[in-house]
C-alpha cells in the first residue's frame, strides 16, 4: 500500500524544483511505497512553522532560518534530513552602472533589503567577513515587490536576495545581462549553507522508513536532473501552466551550476554536510542574530535517514 | 440626465478608466514590472485565459462561501449587539481591536490548523469581511426610531420580533451598502489566503507568476478579481432593487 | 374612584421625562377609572399628557410612581391585549398597506401561530377592514402613496385587526374631513357595539367624544392630570342625528367652558 | 442591567478573551510559532516596550494622516455619487473592482513612484479606507425621505444645501458606523505597507520580528495595534455620542 | 377665471402618481386662482388631492399638464417664495426645536447671507415666534420631545419665520384643541393683516375657513379638482365671535351640504 505524503516547498513551483517533480514522474517515490504530493509555500519563514507543528511532516525549507526557528523554540526539534543546495543563493545585486565591483565598495552607498530577506539575514556576517564599515551603509527595508525596481531606478544602489531571483527580476527590468552584477555571498567569506529538507521530529521517529525513503527518491531526482536538466524542466512546466519553459530552464541550470554541484558536493556527494562548516555557520549567524538557545550542529542536520554514499554520487 | 447616457456610464467609466491608464502608461512610460498597461494585461488575459479561468472560479466560490458565512454570522452578532448595551459596550471595542489586526497575521494561523487549501481561504474571507456587517446592523437597530418600536411593542412583541420585523427591515439599504463592503474584503481575504497557501485561486497564480516575472499576468489575475467583485455586485445591486425599493424614493436618489 | 376587578385602572401616576434640556412633568397624581367594555374619551389641551397617558395604560413608559391596572393584572412592561393607533400614524415604510395591517396577527397569539396557515383567510379579512375605512383598492401600495388622513385610516384599521380587548386610539380622525369622520365613528360605534372591547380614545373633537363616549375625561394643561368627568347620558345606540340634539349640545359646551378654564393655569 | 456592569464589560469582556486565550495556549499546548499565549506576549511587551512604543506612534499617525484623507474624499465622493445617477451607476461598480483588489498588490506601486516611508503607508491607509465611507454616505443620501427633502426644497434650496442640511445629519449614525469600519482598515493599509517598504512602524517590526521567529513579538506588535484601534474607536464614540444622540433613542438602544 | 399678474395662477392642472401598483389620477384638470394677498382656504374629502394641489403650486411635484403662475412667474421648479407648513410636521430629529424653526433662514436669501452675523437676533425673533404659539420654554428641545400638537406649533413657526409672500399651510392646526386653534386662528389672522401675504390654507375644519379666508375652494373626490368656490363676505376684521353669527353658521352649512353632496361619486 501506498503511503500518502504532503511536501512542503518553500515558494512556488519553479526551475529549481524539478528534482521532486522528477522523482515523481519517474516512480521513485512509488518505488518507496510513498505518495507524495507536493505544496507550494509562503517562504521559509512560515513555512517551517508549517513543518514545525505537524501541518506537514517533510519540507524544503532555509536551513538558516531552521537555526534560528530552533533557537526560539528549542523543544521543538525540528531537523534537516537532506541538504540540497550546499551553496546558498544569498547575494548582493548591484548594476554596472553603480560602479560597485567588490563588497567594500558598498561604503557609503543605499543598500535596498527587504527585512524578512532570507539574504539580508546575512548581511551581518557578510560585513564582518569582508571588512565593510557597516555605518558607511544606508539600508532602507524595501520589500520583495520593489526591490529591483528601485534598483533599476537607481533609488538604491545595490540590493539583498537569492542571486536567481534578482537576476531575472533585473533582466525584466531591461537591465542587460552583462550589467548585472550579482555577488554570492558564499564566494566572499560566508559558509552558510542553504535549503535542506527538513522533517517534522515526532513524524521521522514515528516513520524512519518513510522518510529514509523519501530522502533515496528525491536523490535520485537530483542526480537525474542534474543529468538531463532540459527533460527535468518538463516535470515543473506540467504543473505550472503559465510559467515561460525558456526561463524556468535558465534558473534550473543557474541553480544547479550555483547550488546544487558546488565542488564539495563533486567531491563528497549529494545531500550531506561538512558538520565542521555548518557549526561556523551557526557561529556566522550568530553574528547577525543574538541567541538564547544556541543549537549545535548536531541538532540541526542529522545523516541518518542519507543512503550510502555511493548512492549519492554524481 | 438621458437614460441611455445613464446605462451606458458604468460601461463608459471604465472605458474612461482604461484608456486614461493605457495613456499614463504609455506617456510616462511606466515600467511594466511597475504597471503594466491594459494592452499588456488584455494580451495576458487572452494568452493564459484558461488557467486564469479556473483560478478565477476556485476563488469565485471560496469567496462567496465565506462571505455566505459572514452575512449570516454578521448579522447574529450585529443583532445580538444591538441586543445588550453590555455586550455591545463589551464586544465592541474588541471587535476593533480585532479588525484592526492585519489578517495576513491570523493567515498562517489558520493554514496550520487546516492545512492549506480551501479552508483557510473561506475562514479568511469570512474573518475580514464580517465587521462592517455587523456595524450596520448593529447601527440600524440602534438608530431603531422608538416611535416605529412602539408600534410592536404595543402589541406585546418579543424584542427578537421587533429587531426582526422594524430593526432588520429599516436598516436594509444600510445592510445591503455594507454587503458590497463585504464582497469586496471578502475577495480580498480569499486571495490572500490563497498567496501564503493554496494550490489554486487568483491569489495562488498571482503569486506564481510574480516569481515568474509575469506583472501583466499579475494584472490580469486582479483584473478578475475586479471582474468578479463587479458581477457580484451587480447580483446584489439586483436584490437591493427588490428589497429596498421603499427606501430608495428621494428623488435625487442616485440609486433607484 | 375605588377600583373593582375588570377595569382598566389608573391609580395616582406620575410621569416625568427627563432629558438633557431639563426634566418635564408630563402627568401629576393622575387617576382614571375605566370599567370593562365602557367607551371613555379624554380631551384636554395640546401638549397636557394624553398620547402620555396612552403610552402608560399600554406600558409603553413606565411611570415614576403610581400604578396601572388593566382587568386585574398589574401592567409591568407593554401589555399584550391592546391595539393602539398613536397619533401618528407609525407605519412601516417597507410593508405595503396591507402588510401594515396584518402586523399585529404575526406577533399577537393565537393569530400568530395561525398566520402561515391561514394567511389568505387573515387577509380577507384586512382587506374587508380596509373597506370598511374606504380604502378599498389601497392595500398593495405603500404607505407613502396615500394621503395624511388615508394613512391614519390604516393605523386605525392595524389597530382593529386582532379585535383587541382594550383598543387605545389617540386621536384617530385628526386628519379626516368632517364626512369621513363621522363615517368611522359609526363604524367605530358598530364594532364597538358589535365586541364589546373596552375603548379609550383620546380626542381634541368634543363632539366626537360625546357622541362616542359614555364618559369623557378631562384633563387639565400640563402637567395633566383629570379634572372633571362627564358622563354621556345619552340612550344607546347613538345614531348621528343625535349630534342635533340640544342635549348633546349642552354637554359640549359644558366640556368647552370646563377647558377653556382648565387652559389658564 | 446595572450600570456597573456595563462600565466594566468592555474590561471583563477583553480580559475574559485573553484568560480563554492563555487557556486555550495551555490546555491543547498551542505551540509558540503558532500562536503565542498571552503571557508570552505581554513578556515580549515588557521586553521590548520601547521600540513597541516608538514603531507604535509611526503607525499611529501614518494612519490617522490616511485616515483624515479617507474621511474628506470618502464624505465628497459620497456626495458626489449621491449627487447624479449617471456617476452613480458609473462610478460604484469601478470602486467596487478596485476594492475587491488587494491593495497587497498596489503599494509597490505607490513605493515606487513615491519612495519607501511615510507617503505611501499614508496613501494605502487612504485607499483602503475610504470605500465604506463613501458607500454609507451615498446610501444615507439616497435613501433620504422626501418628506424631509421636500421641507429644504419648499424653500428653493439647492440640492448642496439639501445633502448638506438633511442627507449627511441624517445618515451621521451610519457614518461614525463606517468610520468604525474605515479605521480599522486603514490601520491594517498602512501596516500592509509598511511591511513592504517602511524603516520604521509597527509592520516594520513585525516583519524584523517575523523572520527572526519572535512570534512573541510579532504579536506585541498586533496587540499593538488593536489597542490603537480600540483607543481611535473610544475617540469616535465620545465624537459620536456627541453629534448623533438624536438618533440613538430607542430603548433598545445599545448604543446610547 | 381670468388670469391677472400678481396672482397664484393654477391653470388645468392635471396630476397622476405613477407607481408599481399602477397610477393615481390625483388631480384632474383643476384650475384656481388666488389674488395676491388674498387669504384662501381649500377644503375637501380625505384623499382628494389636497395636499397635491399644493406641492403643485409649490413646485415640489410637477403636474403632467397645465401650468402654474405665481406672481408672474411660471412654476418650472421649488419656488422660493413660499413658506410651506406640511401636513406632517417634518421636523429635522437632529435640530432643537430653535434651530428647526431657524432653517429657512439659513437657506433664503437675504436671510442667509446676513445668518452668521446676526445670528443672536434671528434667534430672538425665533424665540418670540414660538412664544406667540405658546411654546415658550421648549427652544431647546428636540423635536421628539414635543408632544404631536406642539410640533405642528414648531412647523407653522418654521413656515412664518423668514416671512414668506406666500404662506402655504396643509391642515396646520389639524393636532390642535379647539382652544389652542382658535388662539393661533387669531395668531395668523393678525400676522396676515399685518403683513399682507397670500395664503393658501388645506383645512378640514370648515369653521377654520370660513373664519380666515376671502374664498373656500371645495375640492371634489379623487380626482380632485375645484367643484366650488365660496366667498366669504364677513366684514374683517373678523373677531372670534362671528362664528356664533347665522351668516357665519349659513356658510359652514353650505359648505358642509357641498362636500356631503360630492364625496358621494
Ligand atoms: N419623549 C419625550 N421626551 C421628553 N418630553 C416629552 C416626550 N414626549 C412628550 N413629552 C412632553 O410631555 C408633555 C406631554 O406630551 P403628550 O404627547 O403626552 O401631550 P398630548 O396631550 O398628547 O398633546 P397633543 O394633544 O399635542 O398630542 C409635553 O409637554 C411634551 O413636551
Ligand atoms: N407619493 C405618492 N405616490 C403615489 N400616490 C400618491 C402619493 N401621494 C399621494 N398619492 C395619492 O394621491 C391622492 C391624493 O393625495 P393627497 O395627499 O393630495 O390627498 P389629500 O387631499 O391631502 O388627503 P388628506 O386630506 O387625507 O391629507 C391619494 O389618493 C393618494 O393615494
Ligand atoms: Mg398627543
Ligand atoms: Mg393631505
Amino acid at each position: 500500500a501506498q503511503t500518502d505524503v504532503k511536501f512542503a516547498l518553500d515558494w512556488k513551483f519553479e526551475g529549481p524544483s524539478a528534482p521532486y517533480f522528477v522523482a515523481i514522474d519517474k516512480g521513485y517515490y512509488k518505488a518507496e511505497g510513498l505518495n507524495v504530493t507536493v505544496d507550494s509555500g509562503p517562504g521559509s519563514v512560515a513555512g517551517i512553522a508549517r513543518v514545525a507543528a505537524g501541518t506537514y511532516p517533510i519540507g524544503f525549507f532555509d536551513i538558516n532560518s531552521l537555526v534560528k526557528f530552533r533557537d526560539q523554540n528549542p523543544d521543538k526539534r525540528v531537523q534537516a534530513v537532506l541538504m540540497m543546495y550546499d551553496k546558498p543563493a544569498f547575494a548582493i545585486g548591484t548594476t554596472a552602472k553603480t560602479g560597485i565591483a567588490k563588497p567594500k565598495d558598498l561604503e557609503g552607498r543605499v543598500l535596498g533589503a527587504p527585512a524578512a530577506d532570507g539574504a539580508f539575514a546575512q548581511w551581518k556576517a557578510f560585513v564582518k567577513e569582508n571588512g565593510i564599515d557597516e555605518s558607511k551603509v544606508k539600508i532602507e527595508n524595501v520589500g520583495f515587490p520593489v526591490r529591483e525596481p528601485m534598483l533599476a531606478e537607481g533609488k538604491v544602489d545595490a540590493i539583498t536576495g537569492f542571486s536567481f531571483s534578482m537576476y531575472y527580476n533585473l533582466l525584466q527590468k531591461g537591465i542587460k545581462p552583462d550589467d548585472i552584477k550579482i555577488m554570492l555571498m558564499a564566494d566572499y567569506g560566508l559558509v552558510l549553507y542553504g535549503n535542506a529538507i527538513i522533517v517534522n521530529p515526532d513524524y521521522a521517529k514515528a516513520n524512519p522508513k518513510i522518510v529514509a525513503g523519501f530522502v533515496r527518491a528525491t536523490i535520485k531526482g537530483v542526480l537525474d536532473t542534474i543529468k538531463d536538466p532540459d527533460t527535468a524542466i518538463k516535470s515543473v512546466m506540467a504543473r505550472n501552466e503559465t510559467a515561460d519553459p525558456k526561463i524556468e530552464l535558465d534558473r534550473l541550470k543557474m541553480s544547479l551550476r550555483d547550488n546544487f554541484v558546488t565542488p564539495w558536493v563533486k567531491a563528497n556527494g549529494f545531500g550531506g554536510v561538512d558538520m565542521a562548516r555548518l557549526a561556523k555557520s551557526i557561529d556566522q549567524i550568530g553574528l547577525t542574530y543574538e541567541f538564547k538557545n544556541r543549537p549545535t550542529a548536531e541538532d540541526i542536520f542529522t545523516s541518518q535517514y542519507l543512503p550510502p554514499a555511493a548512492e549519492r554520487r554524481l | 440626465m438621458s437614460s441611455t447616457l445613464e446605462k451606458l456610464s458604468p460601461w463608459l467609466f471604465t472605458l474612461g478608466i482604461f484608456v486614461l491608464w493605457e495613456l499614463v502608461c504609455r506617456i510616462f512610460k511606466v515600467d511594466t514590472f511597475v504597471l503594466p498597461a491594459p494592452s499588456q494585461i488584455f494580451q495576458a488575459v487572452g494568452q493564459y485565459w484558461l488557467p486564469l479561468a479556473k483560478n478565477a472560479f476556485v476563488t469565485l466560490w471560496t469567496t462567496l462561501a465565506g462571505f455566505a458565512l459572514a452575512v449570516a454570522f454578521g448579522i447574529v452578532l450585529g443583532i445580538i449587539v444591538g441586543w445588550s448595551r453590555t455586550i455591545y459596550r463589551g464586544l465592541y471595542p474588541v471587535m476593533i481591536g480585532f479588525n484592526s489586526i492585519p489578517k495576513v497575521a491570523v493567515v498562517p494561523i489558520l493554514i496550520i490548523w487546516f492545512g492549506i487549501g480551501i479552508v483557510p481561504a473561506v475562514l479568511t474571507a469570512f474573518l475580514i469581511s464580517f465587521f462592517p456587517i455587523v456595524v450596520n446592523v448593529a447601527t440600524g437597530l440602534a438608530s431603531m426610531e422608538p416611535e416605529l418600536e412602539d408600534v410592536l411593542r404595543a402589541l406585546g412583541a418579543k424584542k427578537l420580533d421587533i429587531m426582526l420585523k422594524v430593526g432588520i427591515p429599516r436598516t436594509q439599504p444600510y445592510l445591503f451598502g455594507s454587503l458590497k463592503v463585504a464582497i469586496t474584503l471578502a475577495f480580498v481575504g480569499a486571495v490572500m489566503s490563497e498567496t501564503i497557501g493554496a494550490n489554486s485561486g487568483l491569489g495562488h497564480l498571482m503569486v506564481q507568476a510574480g516569481s515568474n516575472f509575469q506583472m501583466p499576468l499579475v494584472f490580469a489575475c486582479l483584473l478578475g478579481l475586479a471582474v468578479e467583485g463587479i458581477v457580484m455586485y451587480a447580483v446584489f445591486a439586483y436584490v437591493e432593487a427588490y428589497f429596498t425599493g421603499w427606501a430608495f424614493r428621494s428623488s435625487m436618489s442616485a440609486a433607484a | 374612584m375605588a377600583s373593582m376587578t375588570g377595569s382598566v385602572d389608573i391609580n395616582h401616576v406620575t410621569l416625568t421625562y427627563r432629558s438633557a434640556g431639563g426634566g418635564v412633568l408630563a402627568l401629576r397624581d393622575t387617576s382614571l377609572n375605566v370599567p370593562r367594555g365602557e367607551f371613555a374619551a379624554v380631551v384636554g389641551p395640546s401638549g397636557c399628557g394624553k398620547s402620555s397617558l396612552m403610552k402608560i395604560v399600554t406600558g409603553l413608559v413606565p411611570p415614576d410612581s403610581g400604578d396601572i391596572v388593566i382587568f386585574g393584572d398589574r401592567v409591568r412592561g407593554p401589555v399584550k391585549i391592546a391595539g393602539m393607533a398613536f397619533q401618528n400614524p407609525n407605519l412601516l415604510p417597507w410593508r405595503k398597506v396591507i402588510d401594515n395591517v396584518l402586523l399585529p396577527l404575526e406577533i399577537v397569539e393565537p393569530h400568530r401561530r395561525k398566520f402561515r396557515r391561514e394567511r389568505q383567510h387573515y387577509r380577507d379579512e384586512a382587506e374587508a377592514l380596509l373597506k370598511t375605512v374606504g380604502l378599498d383598492g389601497f392595500s398593495q401600495r405603500f404607505p407613502w402613496e396615500l394621503s395624511g388622513g388615508m394613512q391614519q385610516r390604516v393605523s386605525l384599521c392595524r389597530a382593529l385587526i386582532h379585535q383587541p380587548a382594550l383598543l387605545m386610539l389617540d386621536e384617530p380622525f385628526a386628519a379626516l374631513d368632517a364626512f369621513t369622520r363621522e363615517e368611522l365613528w359609526c363604524v367605530l360605534r358598530d364594532l364597538w357595539q358589535k365586541l364589546g372591547f373596552t375603548v379609550i380614545l383620546v380626542t381634541h373633537d368634543l363632539r366626537e367624544a360625546a357622541f362616542l363616549a359614555d364618559n369623557i375625561h378631562v384633563m387639565s394643561a400640563r402637567p395633566g392630570h383629570i379634572v372633571m368627568t362627564k358622563t354621556v347620558d345619552l340612550p344607546r345606540p347613538r345614531d348621528l342625528d343625535i349630534c342635533f340634539e340640544p342635549h348633546f349640545t349642552a354637554i359640549v359646551h359644558e366640556l368647552r367652558a370646563k377647558i377653556a378654564e382648565v387652559r389658564k393655569p
